[in-house]
């Protein structure tokens, strides 16, 4: 639908390139200043420029919605101009990059205010919230972009974001180690991700989203190898970035990051990039069924996978980001099945919940000198009240305690979605349903271990009103972001799919009703159920033999290293790399050239000895070699 | 002259040849190395004029007066060359004379 | 005319700065400086009022600016110097490149300053000559005296095994010359056997009918020539230790320059010499690019010597080069010279903040220093901005090269261009290294280091600060140099005839009997091939 | 250029005279050359080679070049073999060093060499044979005959006359004609030998330094370390 032309188009279109340039701005200045800017100044910076992308992001929102389902496209110049290939910096902005970005924008603006106090006693302040600034604008890029290459700038952006963010604290070499992980592993999706943009912009000519798309359903027939090996690339680009299976070990060591770090790359945005992707390529992807039905085993693998390993977990922080890890699976799962809508919706509700409870959880850590592991944590109930009912709604939402909480609506779209995928779909939903079940376990067992029982550590003072605030806004959000989009028993509001509806397709329901009832009941029960599981496990400290039993401890200790796959990569990758560069440290052909010139000495060693002064051995040599001409000239 | 004979002239020079490289190879007395180096010499000289015969040119005369030029002077610089030698290490002996080389 | 001032300016300049020395240690810095600087007005001067100079029948062609002198009539070799595109982005990186390499080794050098900045500028003409020479004498003196003054830096004024690495250097570069010198000959001989006419003029010998496998034979002496140059994995083994070996500067210009003469080489000389010739060696050039990258990756990632491991990142950045020449695709060859200027800033940068930190603590060795960030944080941002250039960054320079070489060689051979993106992830694996031991982790500074380390001063800064704005800005807005360079490839693909791919890329097929250079719209009227020949 | 005289009535007799020196000669040649070099005794290994010598000469007169024979005679046996006379007394190699020669000399030194010229000998023989150079009579060629004028038969019988001596003349009348060249290198050549003796030489001429006196080599040998000190110290004094 071509947007009116007319005066506020432009100033809208001013507006959509300021929301990732007041972020880039306030990374220059911030970067240029070098650390010298005082500490206010610099958070007045860094959360200043995200508040500023936050308002204009909603102005944005106000105009589009005032539309219809309009979109808004500018254009600032032409990146690439050659025969081949022509790609133009541009963003667009359609209602699915508008959830993304507001959602992104809101997220980021909380967490930046939340760690202006919570970096307080940090000496790299400028320079946290200067890659914190450049994190949101590459991801502000990301999802604006109205070109594949632009896109993948922004994807690799973020990528760097997350290496300097995760490796902030340098001095200690394991976090530096953690980043390196994180950035080789994306990289690596990165590079099936660039190979699949090679594909695309050989065969269809361009790598601007629209026309590509266009021309990739008009050329490309359904299921043929081309839309295939390409979606398959990007499915490679999308797992490496949202550390989904088999590229998702680098996700939990990324923890050694900063909490709001955490909270803002490594649950809300970044590792949803690969869901935005897919969703944004949705044209191309129905191209290519197969892939599709992999997105969901790998989310439905991967939810299972991070679910039990989140069980076995002793750090507050990694058992939420296998948690994050896990309900990822669950978006994947929502794409791989064609519920884009549901996905972005379980996209939001989790970006909310997710960095309420990491921000609860660096709030309480923040307390009691950054002590991670749970079980020397206890009963902080009453002394940090404010963490413990935050990390409480947030663990809540999360275990989608049914009716009040938000993703108890969004993950049981997604369940019922599963349900009626035709090819599979059962296996699918028992898979999201038994996910279902260990979600509650494995964070109320984290409520139960961290808050209640005995009293381990003495926290310290109160917080400021920059971590409280950011705390219930998102306590707020988690409760209430829900009710954008409720089944047809509760109201069957379905605000945001008729938003998404102009950009994702829509897929009719098959089942009726009355089934979605009886599906979101046992999906009720299985949550109670889990909270109670975890109470009677952790609460009440029932079945300690069990727990202390060879069997349970071993599996328990596999699921700590993530299933092995640590392990894994290790032997079969990282050694044989190590010890093949070690070996090869002199570069073998160097050595062969070594070699050459030393022959050359060697040869000159031997010859020289002939010449020894003794003047009948020469004789006795020019009698020998006449004789040998002579036989020459014989023979010849 | 028959051409046989001729014959017999290359064959003569050619054991006189061989006679000299043999005594050059086995004595070790510098005098006697020259000796043979001349008697070398002059078996190729006696090649030379034998051909000259055979083709009845007079080539093979000049290369022989050449020969003996260059027999002359190689025996003046070659004597001369020993006296030093056997002024400096007392013996004619080729072996004792390794010190040069280096 | 102007065309050989170019050239001779840093000649003179070179010879003044001797001159100068005894006038005070600083008086050769700022002649060499000012040798550069003017070198850039003419030349900004030329390609200004270039074109109108030329006839009007070669304006339209790719050539800017033409200089032609019978030199040795006899022997058909002419004084024939041309400018294009290409040759002026080259030009223009080389002088950059020269200048800040002046200005880095403002403290670094102390001794015979006037010898070392005389030996800089003579090493500068030689690769503008290389650059402009469009006569395969001329060229192959250019190619050769471009050597000597480069031996002599790194010989006199390089570090611990300094004459090694300067006699392997020369070794396999001249080497591989004469390899060359014996291709040109032959070619010049069938030439004048086909033709009659004796000349060495590149245009007139890009017609010469040669049967395919002597033009096999004749194309791989110049191809092994430019390998060596570029370098390419085989024949590399001189640039680690060139480069380890060379004064700051010396790295600069090795790196940021002389590489690129092999670049430059292989697009000017042996796949429009050669078409068939190079499109039949096509698939084991493009192999060979592809080991490069991985292979000069992986060894970068295990050296322990800051500047050994840069040097050998440069290796894997030719690696895409060289498979992005034999793709011969507009798209590969825009993405090579992108690939080129980029990774001249990005690497001649890196090697400049090896310098410094050396300058700062006397050491390159990565297993004896460490987080350096703490004491030098400005220095620090500023390589890991570089750093993260060389590993490929979109938004940075090196990024458009590589995705550009990459889609270009994709529609050509695409196992190996798959191959080859892998350099992307071994490119963060050793970035990321050199930034880790380097900047990160617990505090280490060797003994020798003169405390207390000072961070970068005006001067540094100045000169990092525009390499980073250069490699920003070719990374955001490349256009300008894309369109720079579009005119002369396509001229070179033009004049190849011989279509690489199926998919994209110009020119109808041509046998080689067509007539000697003769087709080509860009040969300035003035000269005719015919005339050229031997005095009558 | 007078054809050379050769009359076919006086021929064959002169011819078996001839033919018959020739072998003589040649045999005596052989045998005082294997004497020479088997000899201890230097004086007698000389002698034998001026007999030697002047066999080869005869033999020479007999191939019909008596200039060659005369300049072997004179210059070689001559001059050359009296330089090896003066060299021999001046060292005192006769009877004196005769037992060094003897032990220098033992069977066991004969095998390499003798087989080593042996197999050299046999292969210059082969190639002789060979038939590889037209040495024998049917390949007269045209060259032979159109040089030695029409008076030479066509076919070189068995019998035929001797072939006709080179005269001097015609050595002469070649010698400074195309030849010139060659004539002047011999000179220099001798006038490098000439230089290059008086050099080496003359140092035995000055008087006799102190490390150098005049009977020294009837002296015990000085110890190796003095002689070479002394040897130096001479070679820088010169």
């Amino acid at each position: 639908m071509p947007t009116r032309p007319g005066r506020c188009t432009t100033d809208m279109a001013t507006l959509l390139w300021l929301v990732p340039a007041l972020p880039l701005l306030g990374f220059l200045l911030l970067f240029l200043s070098a650390g010298r800017a005082p500490r206010p100044v610099s958070a007045l910076i860094g959360v200043g420029s995200t508040a500023l992308a936050a308002v204009f992001a909603l102005v944005l929102a106000g105009w589009l919605l005032s539309q219809g389902s309009g979109v808004l496209r500018v254009t600032l110049w032409r990146w690439i101009a050659t025969a081949g290939l022509q790609v133009a910096i541009g963003f667009q902005l359609d209602t699915l990059s508008l959830v993304m970005m507001l959602v992104v924008t809101f997220v980021s603006f909380l967490i930046h205010l939340y760690s202006s106090e919570f970096m307080q006693q940090d000496e790299g302040y400028s320079r946290f919230f200067a890659y914190m600034n450049l994190f949101v604008a590459s991801m502000l890029i990301l999802v604006l972009a109205d070109d594949l290459l632009l896109l993948f700038l922004g994807w690799e952006g973020v990528g760097l974001c997350s290496y300097l963010l995760i490796g902030f604290w340098y001095r200690n070499p394991s976090n530096g180690y953690a980043a390196r992980k994180a950035f080789i592993v994306t990289r690596v999706g990165d590079t099936a991700f660039m190979i699949g943009l090679l594909l695309l912009a050989t065969h269809l000519g361009t790598l601007a989203i629209g026309p590509m798309l266009a021309g990739a359903q008009v050329q490309w027939p359904t299921g043929s190898v081309l839309p295939t090996a390409a979606a398959a690339l990007l499915l490679g680009g999308a797992v490496g970035k949202s550390a989904q299976l088999p590229l998702q070990t680098w996700l939990p060591d990324a923890m050694a990051g900063p909490t709001p770090v955490s909270a803002l790359i490594h649950a809300a945005t970044m590792v949803t990039a690969g869901v935005y992707l897919i969703a944004r390529m949705h044209a191309l992807f129905e191209l290519a069924p197969s892939v599709l039905l992999a997105v969901a085993a790998i989310g439905a693998a991967t939810l299972l996978l991070a679910a039990f390993a989140a069980l076995a977990q002793h750090d507050l922080k990694r058992i939420l980001a296998y948690s994050t890890m896990s309900q990822i699976g669950y978006m994947f799962l929502a794409l791989g099945v064609g519920a884009w809508s549901a996905a972005i919706f379980h996209f939001m509700t989790h970006a909310f919940f997710k960095a309420l409870l990491f921000l609860a959880a660096g709030a309480v850590m923040m307390r009691i000198n950054d002590e991670h592991n749970i079980f020397r944590m206890g009963g902080l109930r009453r002394e940090l009240p404010m963490a413990f009912w935050s990390f409480l709604i947030g663990s809540a939402s999360l275990a989608a305690l049914p009716l009040i909480t938000a993703g108890f609506y969004s993950k049981d779209l997604i369940l019922w979605s599963a349900w009626n995928f035709r090819p599979g779909g059962a296996v699918l939903w028992l898979a999201g349903l038994l996910g279902a079940l260990i979600t509650p376990i494995y964070i109320f067992r984290a409520v139960f271990v961290v808050f209640f029982g005995a009293q381990h550590t003495r926290p310290s003072s109160r917080y400021g009103v920059r971590i409280v605030l950011p705390l219930t806004v998102l306590s707020v959000l988690a409760l209430t972001a829900g009710f954008v989009e409720t089944p047809h028993a509760l109201g069957s509001i379905s605000a945001l799919s008729r938003l998404l509806a102009s950009t994702l397709p829509t897929r009719e329901l098959a089942g009726s009703a009355a089934l979605q009832t009886v599906a979101m009941v046992i999906a009720m029960v299985l949550a109670l159920l889990g909270i109670a599981i975890a109470w009677w496990i952790y609460g009440r400290g029932a079945a300690g033999a069990l727990r202390a039993s060879a069997p349970v401890r071993a599996l328990a200790r596999w699921w700590l290293g993530g299933w092995g796959f640590d392990w894994l990569y290790d032997q079969t990758l990282v050694q044989p790399f190590l010890w093949i560069t070690r070996i090869n440290r002199a570069d073998v052909i160097d050595t062969g050239y070594g070699a050459l010139a030393a022959l050359g000495r060697l040869a000159n060693g031997l010859l020289s000895q002939t010449e020894d002064g003794r003047l009948r051995r020469y004789a006795g040599w020019i009698a020998a070699g006449s004789l040998v001409a002579v036989a020459v000239a014989m023979f010849a | 002259m028959p051409a046989n004979t001729l014959m017999h002239a290359w064959i003569l020079a050619v054991v006189l040849f061989g006679l000299g490289v043999a005594g050059l190879l086995a004595r070790r007395n510098l005098v006697f190395m020259l000796m043979s180096i001349e008697i070398m010499l002059n078996a190729a000289g006696l090649a030379f004029i034998a051909a000259g015969a055979r083709w009845g040119q007079a080539d093979g005369q000049i290369m022989f007066i050449l020969i003996l030029t260059l027999a002359a002077a190689e025996v003046s610089v070659g004597l001369a060359l020993i006296l030093r030698l056997f002024s400096g290490t007392e013996s004619v002996d080729a072996d004792a004379a390794r010190a040069l080389h280096d | 005319m102007m065309l050989t001032w170019v050239i001779l300016v840093p000649v003179i300049g070179g010879g003044v700065a001797v001159l100068a020395e005894r006038s005070g240690t600083d008086a050769p810095r700022w002649i060499a400086l000012a040798a550069v600087a003017i070198d850039l007005a003419l030349i900004i001067a030329i390609t200004v009022t270039g074109p109108a100079a030329l006839t009007a029948a070669s304006a339209h062609g790719p050539w800017l600016a033409e200089t032609y002198w019978r030199w040795i009539p006899q022997l058909g070799i002419s004084f024939r110097l041309d400018l294009d595109g290409l040759s002026l982005v080259l030009i223009l990186l080389a002088l950059s490149l020269t200048a800040l390499s002046v200005m880095t080794s403002w403290k670094e050098i102390a001794e015979r300053v006037g010898m070392f900045h005389a030996n800089l500028l003579w090493t500068l003409a030689g690769i503008v000559g290389v650059f402009l020479a469009l006569d395969l004498f001329l060229f192959f003196f250019f190619w050769e005296l471009m050597l000597v003054p480069m031996y002599f830096i790194i010989a006199l004024w390089g570090h611990e095994r300094r004459v090694y690495a300067a006699i392997k250097f020369f070794l396999f570069t001249q080497g591989s010359g004469l390899v060359m010198l014996v291709a040109i000959l032959a070619l010049v001989f069938i030439h004048r056997r086909a033709t009659g006419v004796l000349t060495f003029d590149y245009f007139a010998l890009r017609g010469t009918p040669l049967s395919p496998r002597l033009a096999f034979w004749m194309m791989l002496g110049f191809f092994f020539a430019f390998a060596v140059k570029l370098p390419t994995v085989p024949v590399h083994s001189w640039l680690p230790d060139a480069h380890t070996e060379a004064p700051t500067a010396g790295s600069v210009l090795l790196a940021g320059v002389l590489l690129k003469t092999g670049a430059y080489g292989l697009l000017r000389f042996v796949v429009p010499l050669f078409p068939q010739a190079a499109h039949a060696f096509a698939p084991v050039a493009m192999l060979l690019g592809a080991i490069s990258v991985l292979y000069g990756a992986a060894l970068s990632f295990a050296q322990d010597d800051m500047k050994r491991l840069v040097a050998y990142s440069s290796v894997s950045h030719m690696g895409f080069v060289l498979l992005a020449v034999f793709a011969w695709t507009s798209l590969s060859l825009h993405g090579a010279m992108v690939e080129i200027v980029a990774h001249g800033i990005s690497t001649g940068a890196l090697f400049i903040v090896v310098g410094m930190l050396q300058e700062r603590l006397h050491t390159r060795d990565l297993t004896r220093i460490g987080g350096l960030a703490a004491a030098l944080p400005r220095l620090s941002a500023l390589m890991t901005v570089f750093a993260i250039a060389s590993l490929g960054l979109p938004g940075l320079g090196n990024f458009i090269g590589e995705f550009l070489i990459l889609l270009g060689s994709f529609s050509v051979n695409r196992s190996l261009t798959i191959v080859a993106s892998l350099g992307l992830v071994a490119a963060v694996i050793y970035a990321l290294a050199l930034i880790a031991r380097a900047l990160h982790g617990p505090e280490r500074i060797p003994p020798q280091a003169h405390m207390p380390l000072t961070d970068v001063g005006a001067r540094e800064t100045t000169v990092l600060a525009v390499l980073s704005a250069a490699i920003l800005w070719l990374g955001v807005y490349p256009r300008p140099l894309l369109d720079a360079v579009a005119t002369g490839l396509g001229a070179l693909q033009s004049a190849a005839g011989v279509t690489m791919t199926s998919a994209s890329g110009s020119g109808a097929q041509r046998t080689p009997g067509s007539a000697p250079g003769g087709d080509y719209s860009g040969v300035p009227v003035r000269y005719s091939p015919h005339s050229a020949g031997p005095a009558p | 250029m007078r054809s050379p005289r050769s009359t076919s009535g006086r021929c064959c007799r002169e011819t078996a005279a001839v033919i018959g020196m020739f072998y003589l000669s040649a045999a005596v040649a052989l045998i005082a050359t294997a004497l020479t070099i088997t000899r201890s005794n230097a004086a007698h290994a000389v002698l034998y080679l001026i007999v030697s010598l002047l066999a080869v000469a005869l033999v020479f007169y007999a191939l019909g070049a008596p200039f060659a024979a005369a300049l072997e005679v004179i210059i070689y046996a001559g001059a050359i073999m009296v330089l090896f006379v003066f060299v021999v007394m001046i060292l005192n190699l006769g009877a004196g060093a005769a037992p060094q020669e003897r032990n220098w000399l033992r069977p066991a030194v004969w095998v390499g060499p003798t087989l080593l010229a042996a197999v050299l000998a046999g292969e210059l023989l082969y190639l002789l044979a060979s038939g590889r150079f037209d040495v024998s009579a049917q390949g007269s060629g045209a060259a032979a005959a159109q040089l030695a004028g029409a008076a030479a038969p066509t076919t070189l019988t068995a019998t035929a006359a001797a072939p006709p001596a080179i005269e001097p003349k015609q050595v002469g009348l070649l010698l400074f004609g195309p030849y010139l060249l060659a004539v002047e290198l011999a000179s220099m050549l001798l006038m490098a030998g000439l230089v290059a003796a008086y050099h080496l030489a003359r140092e035995l001429l000055k008087a006799p330094q102190p490390a150098a006196s005049h009977p020294r080599w009837t002296r015990e040998p000085p110890t190796r370390a003095t002689a070479a000190s002394s040897r130096h110290t001479t070679a820088e004094s010169h």
